[in-house]
C-alpha cells in the first residue's frame, strides 16, 4: 500500500520549498555518515531543504530530536531509528502531527511509516555465516567480533551469523569491540592469543574487521576475515587482499532513495511501502 | 552589607542570565524555538536530565560524584519493563522500579561510606557491573510491548493542565528537595559534611547516613527518570542513559555548585538543566550539523561557566 | 559536675603522647590546664570528649564512669568543647554554625532561620560582641571564627565547657568580655576548663592550674598557692628567667618605605617605615585590618594605590613570588589553611618555598641537603616531632606554628612578617621565638610583628605601629608605648 | 619508624599485590596468558592508557582532572593522519601532532588557571570542542592510506630488543616522569599545589605555570599514544579514544593517587593500567561473555580499591 498525507502534499505545491527532517541514529560510525552525506548530497541535488539531527545512538535524544523536528514543521521525516520499540513513539508523534514518515535501516515497531528502505541485519549475518562455510568448509573455527552490547546492530548481525553458524561451523570465541576499530585490534590480538586455531573471524563491521586484519598481520597468520556494511576503508582492504568479505550495505543507496521517495511524498506520489535496498556481498572477485 | 548582598544576588544570577540570554538568541534566530509546542516539547526534554541532576547536586554537595547515573536508570528500567511484560500492575512496576533505583543507590553510598572509597571510582566501578547486570538480564535486547494503561503511558506522554507530565514531575520532585535542603537538619547536614567532613563527624553528623541518602535519593531520581524514558520510549533500552553522568554534572556546575561540595542550590541545577536542554534543542531547530554542534555546545557551557567563574 | 580522669593514657601509632595522666576538675572552678607544645593537653581534652578513646584508664563524671561516643555526645552531657583548631563549616553561615546541630525549629518542624537568628542576636548582646551572622565562615577572620566558636558553645548551656587556647586569635577587648562569661558562668556553678599559653590570664582568671609535661601530670595547685616561675620551672624543667629579652640590637638605615597604600574598604593610606634590624609591632582591634595591609603588602591580596620603596628603590609587588623576589618573608596567621599543607611531612613543609635553591646539578632537588636543610631548621625552632618525615597535620598546634616559621626563616629574608607568630605556642617556645628574632634582626634582617598580645607588642617592638579601622592611628617609640596608650589609640581616641 | 616505614611500604604495595593476584587467576585459569607472545600484546595494549594515565597523574595531584583526553587523541591523530596523506614526512607528522597535542593541553589547562574554572567542567567543554573539530575535520570519515615508512609502522607495530616499541616508549616516558615528579622542583611544586593551592602560591610557586604545565604534558602524551594508535591501525579514526579518559583515570586511582590532589605516585598508574590492561587481556582470553565482562571488570576494580582503601 501506500499513503499521501494532504498536508504535506498541499504544501509542496503551493511551491514552497519542500524541507525533509533527518533524524540519524549516530555520526560516530562512517556508515552513518555515509548515509547522512548522501541523503545531504542527494537534497542538494534536487534543491530541497534537509534538517538533520543526529541522536548519539541515544533513543531518548532521538525522541527529543524528533520532536524538535516536527516543531519546526519539516514536509517530511526520515528516521533511521537508533532501535525499533524505541522510536515508535516518535513514529506516532509525527503521524499525529500528520507528517508522513520515513524509516532507513532500522524499522519501528508502531505507527505508519510510509516506506521503509533497508536492507536486512539478519540476512547480512547469514551470508557472513555461509560465505565462511563456503570458504573453510563445515566445522571450521571461527571468532566472532561484536557491536556495542545492546544495539540492535549487533543483536540481528549476529542473530543472521549464529543462524547458520551454529550449526555448520565451530564458533570458539565470542568478544564485543564495540564496532571501534582499535578495540577490535586488541580484542582480535586476544582471541587469537588464546584460540591459536581459528580459522575466521566475523566482524559486525568493517571497522572491527580492520582492527582484526592489523592483529593478524601483527600475529603472523593467515585468517580468513568478513566483515560488514562496505565501507571505503573496508572495501580497499578487499582490494588490497586483506579483507575475504564484506557485506556491503550500500549506505549512500540507501541515502539517495530515500530522498528521492521523501519528494515523491511530498509531491503526493505513490511509492512503495518496502524498498529493499539489497545487501552485497563483496569479495576480490 | 547591602552591596555584599547585591552581589551575591548578582552572583547568584549568574546562571539564570545565562539562560535567558541563550534563549534570546535562539528565539531571535527562529521563531518557532518559543512557540507553546515548543516550550512544552523543551519542558519534556530537559525532565530526566533535571531529575537526575537534581540528585546529583545531593551528591556532589556531600563532596561526591556519582557516574553510575545512567547504568541504575537502565537497569530500573528494564527490571521495570519486564515485571509489566510479565503481567505487574503497570504502577506498581514503576513503584517497584523506584525501591529498586533507590537501593542501587544506596548501595554506592554504602561502599563509598563504610568501604571509604573515593565516589569519583566507586561509582565508576558500579557503572560498569549496573550496565552488565543489565545487559546480563535483557540478554541485550530492549524490552518492548509495554503495557497501554494510560497512567503508565501518560507518566511519559501525558499532560497535565498542559503541561507535560514529566515537567511535572521534575517540578514537583524540585520542590520538594529545594525544600528538604533548604529547610531539614538532613539537607543543612549534607551541606556541612561537603563543607568539612571530619568537623562534621566530630559534631556528630552521622555523615555515612547523609552520605547514603544522597547517593539514594539520586538512584531514586533515575529510577523516576527511567519511568518516564521507558513510558515516553514505550521500551526499555540495555543502552539506555549512556552518558548522562557527564550531562547531569554539567547541569550541576553549570548551575554553580562547587565540585568541591559544601556549595550550591538546587535552583541552579535546574537552571543547570535547562541551559543544556535549550542548547540541545535549540541547535536541532538552528538545523547546526551535528558535528558542529558539539563544539558549539562546548563553548557555550564554557562561556556559561566563564560567565560565573569566581565560585568553583 | 565534677570530672575525675584517672591513669589516662594514649599513644598515636608508637607515639606515646598520654602517660597516665591524673586531672580533677571540680564544680564551679576555673581550672588551667597548661604544659609544652605537644604535652598532650589538645589529646587529653579529646579523649574527655569522645574524640579520641583512651588507650587505658578511667573517666568519672559526679562518680560515674562514662565513655563519650563524639563531641555531639559529649554536648549532650552537659560538656561543651572549644576546640584549639577551630572546627568550623568554612561554607556555612555563621548563623548555621552556631546552629547546626541544634536547629530551631517552628510548628510545622522545618528549620526557623529568623528565631534562630533572633537567639544568636540575644546571645551576642549578652556577651557585650557583634558577629556577622549571614556572613559565610570562611570569609570571616580567625577572630570572628574563634568567636562563633565560643558563643556557639555558650548556647549549650553547658555544665563543663572546655576552653582549648580561646584567646590565641582574639584580641583584648575580646579576651576580656571572654573573662566576664567565665566569671558569670562560673558564679553559675559552671566549671571551665581553661587552657593557655598567656600566664598572666592564666594567673588572673583561674583557680587552679594543672601542668603538664611530656604526657604527666607534673602538678596541680590553687593558683595562690603557685608562681610563674614555679607554673613554668614545672612546664619546660627548667626556669626561664625573663618573659621577654632585651632588645640590644640598634635599628639602621631605613629600608623599607610604605607610603599611601590603600585598598577600599579595607585599608587606606597606611605610610610607615622599616629600618634595618628593627622590630616594628602592630597592634590594634580584631578587625582593624592589619592583617589585610600585610597580605597585601606581600601580594596576597590586591592593593590599588601607594608605593613601596626597598632600599631606596621602588618596587612593584602584585604577587607573594614578587615579595620574595625583594627580599620578604611572610608567616601568616591561619597556619592550617595558610601555612602548611597538612599532608605534607615537615620536611617538605619547610623546604617547600626554598626548592630552587636546594638544587644540585641545575635542576634536580638533592634530597640529603634537603633533608639537612629542613633538619636543621627544624632543630633550630624546636620543633618536637618523632621525625620530620611525618605529616605536619600530626603535630600539635604549637609545633605547627614553629613549623610554619621555620619554612620562612629557611629562606633568609630581609624582611620577615610575623602575623600572630607566637599564636598558641608555650613559654618556652615563645622564649625561643624572641630569640630567633633578636638573633634575625642582630644580623640585619628586620621584622614587622603583627599580634594582639599587647605584653609583647611592647615587649618586643622598637617601634609600634597602631591600626584602627584600616588607618594609621599612630606609631610609637617603645619607650613611650604603654599598654593604656595603645589601647586608645586602637579604638579610636586620642 | 621502621614500623611506620614497613606500612608504608605495604600500604604502597597494594595495587602491585592486586595486580600480581589478577595475573596469577587468570595465568592459572589460562595458560596461554603467559606465553612471551600474550605478554607482548599485554605490554603493547597497556601502553596507550598508561602513557595517558601518566599525565593524567600531574593532572589529578595538582588537585584537576582531565576529561578531554580521548578527544585530544583523536583530534591530534587525525591531523597527523592527514598530514602524512597530505605528504608530509610521517616522523615530522608525528612531531607535529605532538606539539599539536601539546598546544591542546596547554589550552585546557590556561582556561583552569586562569580562567579559575572548575577542571571538571572546563574538560568537559573542550572534550566535546575537541571531538566536534576532529568529525568537523575529518568529516566524520576515518583517515587511511598512511605511509608505509618503516618508522612511521614501527612506531605502533614494531620490536625493540623483543619489546614492543609502544612499551618502549610508556617505559622511557615513565622514568622520565618518575624522575620529574621525585627530582625537580617543578615535580615537587606539581604535589604542592595539590596539596594545599593557597599555601603554594603564598609560597610564591607560579600555580598557574604548574597547572598548565600538567594539562600540556597531558595534551603531549595524549597525541604520543594518538600516534602509537595511529601506526598500530595504519589510519586514524573520528571516534578513537572514546571513553579513554576513565579508563585513564581509573589506572590513576587505582595505583592509589588520590582524586583531591597531592597525594600519590606515578608508579602507580603504571601499575593500575597493567591492572586494567590485564583484565581486559585477560577476559577476552577466558572468553568471558561481553555481558558478564562488564560485571566483572567492575567488580575487580572495586575489590583492588577496597584492598587499597585507606587513602583517598
Ligand atoms: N591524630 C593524631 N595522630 C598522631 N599523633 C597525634 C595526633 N594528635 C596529636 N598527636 C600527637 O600528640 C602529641 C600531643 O599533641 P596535643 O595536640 O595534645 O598537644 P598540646 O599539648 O595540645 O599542644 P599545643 O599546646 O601545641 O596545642 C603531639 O606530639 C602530636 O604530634
Ligand atoms: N578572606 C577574607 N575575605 C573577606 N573578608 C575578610 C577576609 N579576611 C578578613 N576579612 C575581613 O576583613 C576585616 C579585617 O580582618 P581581620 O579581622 O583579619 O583584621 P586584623 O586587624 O588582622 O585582625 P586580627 O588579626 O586580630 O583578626 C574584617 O572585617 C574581616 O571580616
Ligand atoms: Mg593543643
Ligand atoms: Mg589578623
Amino acid at each position: 500500500g501506500s499513503s499521501t498525507p494532504k498536508q504535506a502534499a498541499s504544501s509542496a505545491q503551493n511551491g514552497k520549498k519542500i524541507t525533509i527532517g533527518f533524524s540519524v541514529s549516530t555520526q560516530n560510525n562512517p556508515f552513518f555518515v555515509t548515509m547522512a552525506k548522501s541523503v545531504e548530497e542527494q537534497a542538494k541535488k534536487d534543491g530541497i531543504t534537509v534538517k538533520i539531527v543526529d541522536a548519539q545512538n541515544d533513543p531518548a535524544k532521538q525522541a527529543n530530536d524528533i520532536t524538535d523536528l516536527i516543531e519546526s514543521k519539516v514536509d517530511v521525516l526520515l528516521i533511521n531509528p537508533v532501535d525499533s520499540a524505541a522510536v515508535s513513539n516518535s513514529v506516532l508523534a509525527a503521524n499525529k502531527a500528520k507528517i508522513p514518515v520515513i524509516t532507513i535501516d532500522r524499522s519501528s515497531d508502531k505507527g505508519d511509516v510510509v516506506a521503509h528502505i533497508a536492507s536486512d541485519n539478519v540476512k547480512g549475518g547469514e551470508m557472513a555465516a555461509d560465505f565462511i562455510v563456503k570458504k573453510l568448509g563445515e566445522k571450521a573455527n571461527v571468532a566472532e567480533l561484536e557491536g556495542l552490547p545492546g544495539a540492535s546492530a549487533t543483536r540481528e548481525r549476529g542473530e543472521g551469523f549464529h543462524k547458520i553458524a551454529d550449526q555448520k561451523l565451530t564458533v570458539v570465541a565470542k568478544q564485543a569491540a564495540d564496532f571501534d576499530r582499535s578495540k577490535g585490534l586488541t580484542v582480535s590480538e586476544n582471541m587469537l592469543q588464546a584460540n591459536p586455531d581459528i580459522k575466521a573471524i566475523f566482524a559486525q563491521n568493517d571497522e572491527m574487521a580492520l582492527g582484526a586484519i592489523s592483529a593478524a598481520k601483527s600475529a603472523n597468520k593467515q585468517i580468513l576475515i568478513v566483515g560488514f556494511d562496505g565501507t571505503a576503508d573496508g572495501l580497499k582492504a578487499i582490494q588490497d587482499g586483506t579483507l575475504a568479505a564484506t557485506v556491503a550495505q550500500q549506505p549512500d543507496q540507501m541515502g539517495q532513495i530515500a530522498v528521492e521517495t521523501a519528494i515523491k511524498i511530498a509531491k503526493g506520489e505513490k511509492v512503495d511501502n518496502k524498498i529493499a535496498v539489497p545487501l552485497k556481498l563483496m569479495t576480490k572477485d | 552589607m547591602n552591596a555584599l548582598k547585591a552581589k551575591n544576588i548578582i552572583r547568584e544570577m549568574g546562571p539564570l542570565i545565562g539562560l535567558i540570554l541563550l534563549f534570546l538568541v535562539i528565539a531571535v534566530l527562529n521563531d518557532s524555538f518559543v512557540e507553546p509546542s515548543n516550550l512544552r516539547n523543551l519542558l519534556r526534554q530537559v525532565s530526566i536530565n533535571a531529575l537526575i541532576s537534581f540528585g546529583m547536586t545531593f551528591v556532589i554537595l556531600t563532596g561526591g560524584i556519582d557516574l553510575s547515573v545512567g547504568s541504575i536508570l537502565a537497569l530500573s528500567s528494564a527490571l521495570m519493563a519486564s515485571f509489566i511484560v510479565k503481567g505487574m500492575n503497570p504502577e506498581v512496576a514503576i513503584f517497584t522500579a523506584v525501591i529498586i533505583g533507590t537501593f542501587l543507590g544506596a548501595v554506592n553510598g554504602i561502599v563509598i561510606a563504610y568501604g571509604k572509597v573515593a565516589p569519583f571510582i566507586a561509582t565508576l566501578a558500579t557503572m560498569t557491573i549496573y550496565r552488565g547486570l543489565t545487559l546480563v538480564y535483557t540478554n541485550g535486547n530492549p524490552i518492548s510491548g509495554l503495557s497501554d494503561d494510560p497512567i503508565f503511558t501518560g507518566f511519559g506522554q501525558g499532560y497535565m493542565a498542559g503541561i507535560p507530565v514529566p515537567a511535572v514531575i521534575m517540578l514537583i520532585t524540585f520542590f520538594i528537595l529545594f525544600f528538604i535542603l533548604r529547610k531539614t537538619p538532613l539537607g543543612r547536614q549534607t551541606y556541612a559534611v561537603g563543607g568539612n567532613e571530619k568537623v562534621s563527624y566530630i559534631a556528630g553528623i552521622k555523615i555515612n547516613m547523609v552520605k547514603i541518602f544522597a547517593y539514594a535519593i539520586t538512584g531514586c531520581l533515575c529510577a523516576v527518570a527511567g519511568a518516564i524514558l521507558t513510558s515516553r520510549l514505550n521500551s526499555a533500552q540495555p543502552t539506555a542513559g549512556l552518558g548522562y553522568e557527564l550531562d547531569a554534572i554539567a547541569a550541576v556546575v553549570l548551575g554553580g555548585t562547587s565540585l568541591a561540595g559544601g556549595k550550591g542550590r538546587i535552583v541552579g541545577s535546574l537552571i543547570g538543566a535547562l541551559i543544556i536542554g535549550t542548547l540541545n534543542n535549540g541547535l536541532n531547530i538552528l538545523n547546526v550539523s551535528s558535528f558542529y554542534q558539539q563544539v558549539v555546545k562546548g563553548i557555550v557551557i564554557l562561556l556559561a561557566v566563564l560567565m560565573d567563574r569566581k565560585k568553583s | 559536675m565534677d570530672i575525675n580522669l584517672t591513669g589516662i593514657s594514649k599513644a598515636f601509632g608508637q607515639n606515646e603522647v598520654l602517660k597516665g595522666v591524673n586531672f580533677h576538675l571540680r564544680s564551679g572552678e576555673i581550672h588551667a590546664l597548661m604544659g609544652e607544645n605537644g604535652a598532650g593537653k589538645s589529646t587529653l581534652m579529646n579523649i574527655l570528649t569522645g574524640i579520641h578513646k583512651a588507650d587505658s584508664g578511667t573517666i568519672t563524671v559526679d562518680g560515674k564512669p562514662v565513655q563519650f561516643r563524639n563531641n555531639r555526645d559529649a554536648e549532650e552531657h552537659g560538656i561543651a568543647f572549644i576546640h584549639q583548631e577551630l572546627n568550623i563549616w568554612p561554607n556555612l553561615s555563621v548563623l548555621e554554625n552556631l546552629f547546626l546541630m541544634r536547629q530551631v525549629k517552628n510548628r510545622f518542624g522545618w528549620i526557623d532561620f529568623k528565631k534562630m537568628k533572633r537567639l544568636a542576636q540575644e546571645e551576642c548582646q549578652n556577651i557585650g560582641i557583634t558577629l556577622p551572622l549571614e556572613k559565610e565562615m570562611g570569609l570571616c577572620s580567625v577572630g570572628q571564627q574563634q568567636m562563633t566558636e565560643i558563643v556557639r558553645n555558650l548556647m549549650l548551656d553547658a555544665k563543663v565547657v572546655i576552653m582549648d587556647e580561646p584567646t590565641a586569635a582574639l584580641t583584648e577587648r575580646e579576651t576580656d568580655k571572654l573573662f566576664d562569661v567565665m566569671h558569670r558562668l562560673k558564679e553559675k556553678g559552671v566549671s571551665i576548663i581553661y587552657i593557655s599559653h598567656r600566664m598572666e590570664e592564666v594567673f588572673h582568671q583561674c583557680d587552679t592550674i594543672t601542668v603538664m609535661r611530656d604526657g604527666h601530670t607534673i602538678s596541680t595547685r590553687p593558683t595562690e598557692e603557685t608562681g610563674m616561675g614555679q607554673v613554668v620551672m614545672d612546664m619546660v624543667g627548667r626556669t626561664i628567667s625573663e618573659y621577654y629579652p632585651a632588645r640590644t640590637v640598634i635599628p639602621g638605615e631605613e629600608v623599607l618605605k610604605v607610603e599611601g597604600f590603600s585598598q577600599p574598604g579595607v585599608f587606606k593610606d597606611v605610610s610607615f617605615t622599616l629600618r634595618r634590624g628593627e622590630i616594628l609591632g602592630v597592634a590594634g582591634l580584631m578587625g582593624a585590618g592589619r592583617t589585610e595591609i600585610m597580605r597585601a603588602l606581600f601580594g596576597v591580596d590586591p592593593h590599588e594605590s601607594g608605593t613601596i620603596t626597598l632600599r631606596g628603590k621602588k618596587v612593584e609587588i602584585h604577587t607573594p613570588r614578587d615579595a620574595i623576589a625583594d627580599g620578604f618573608g611572610f608567616i601568616t596567621e591561619n597556619r592550617k589553611t595558610e601555612g602548611l599543607i597538612i599532608d605534607f611531612s615537615i620536611l617538605r613543609n619547610i623546604s617547600l618555598p626554598s626548592e630552587s635553591g636546594l638544587c644540585s646539578h641545575g635542576f634536580c632537588i638533592d634530597s640529603h641537603k634537603e633533608e639537612k636543610f629542613s633538619a636543621e631548621l627544624a632543630e633550630k625552632l624546636g620543633v618536637k616531632a618523632e621525625s620530620i618525615q611525618l605529616p605536619a597535620g600530626m603535630l600539635s598546634g604549637g609545633n605547627q606554628q614553629k613549623v610554619v616559621i621555620a619554612k620562612w626563616v629557611g629562606i633568609k629574608p630581609s624582611i620577615l612578617i610575623l602575623d600572630e607568630p607566637t599564636r598558641g605556642i608555650d613559654v618556652g617556645a615563645k622564649r625561643d621565638i624572641y630569640d630567633l628574632m633578636n638573633e634575625l634582626t642582630s644580623k640585619g634582617v628586620s621584622i614587622i610583628m603583627v599580634s594582639s598580645e599587647l605584653p609583647e607588642v611592647i615587649g618586643m617592638s622598637d617601634r609600634v605601629m597602631v591600626v584602627h579601622e584600616g588607618r594609621i592611628a599612630g606609631i610609637v617609640d617603645r619607650r613611650e608605648a604603654t599598654q593604656e596608650r595603645i589601647m586608645t589609640m586602637a579604638t579610636g581616641g586620642q
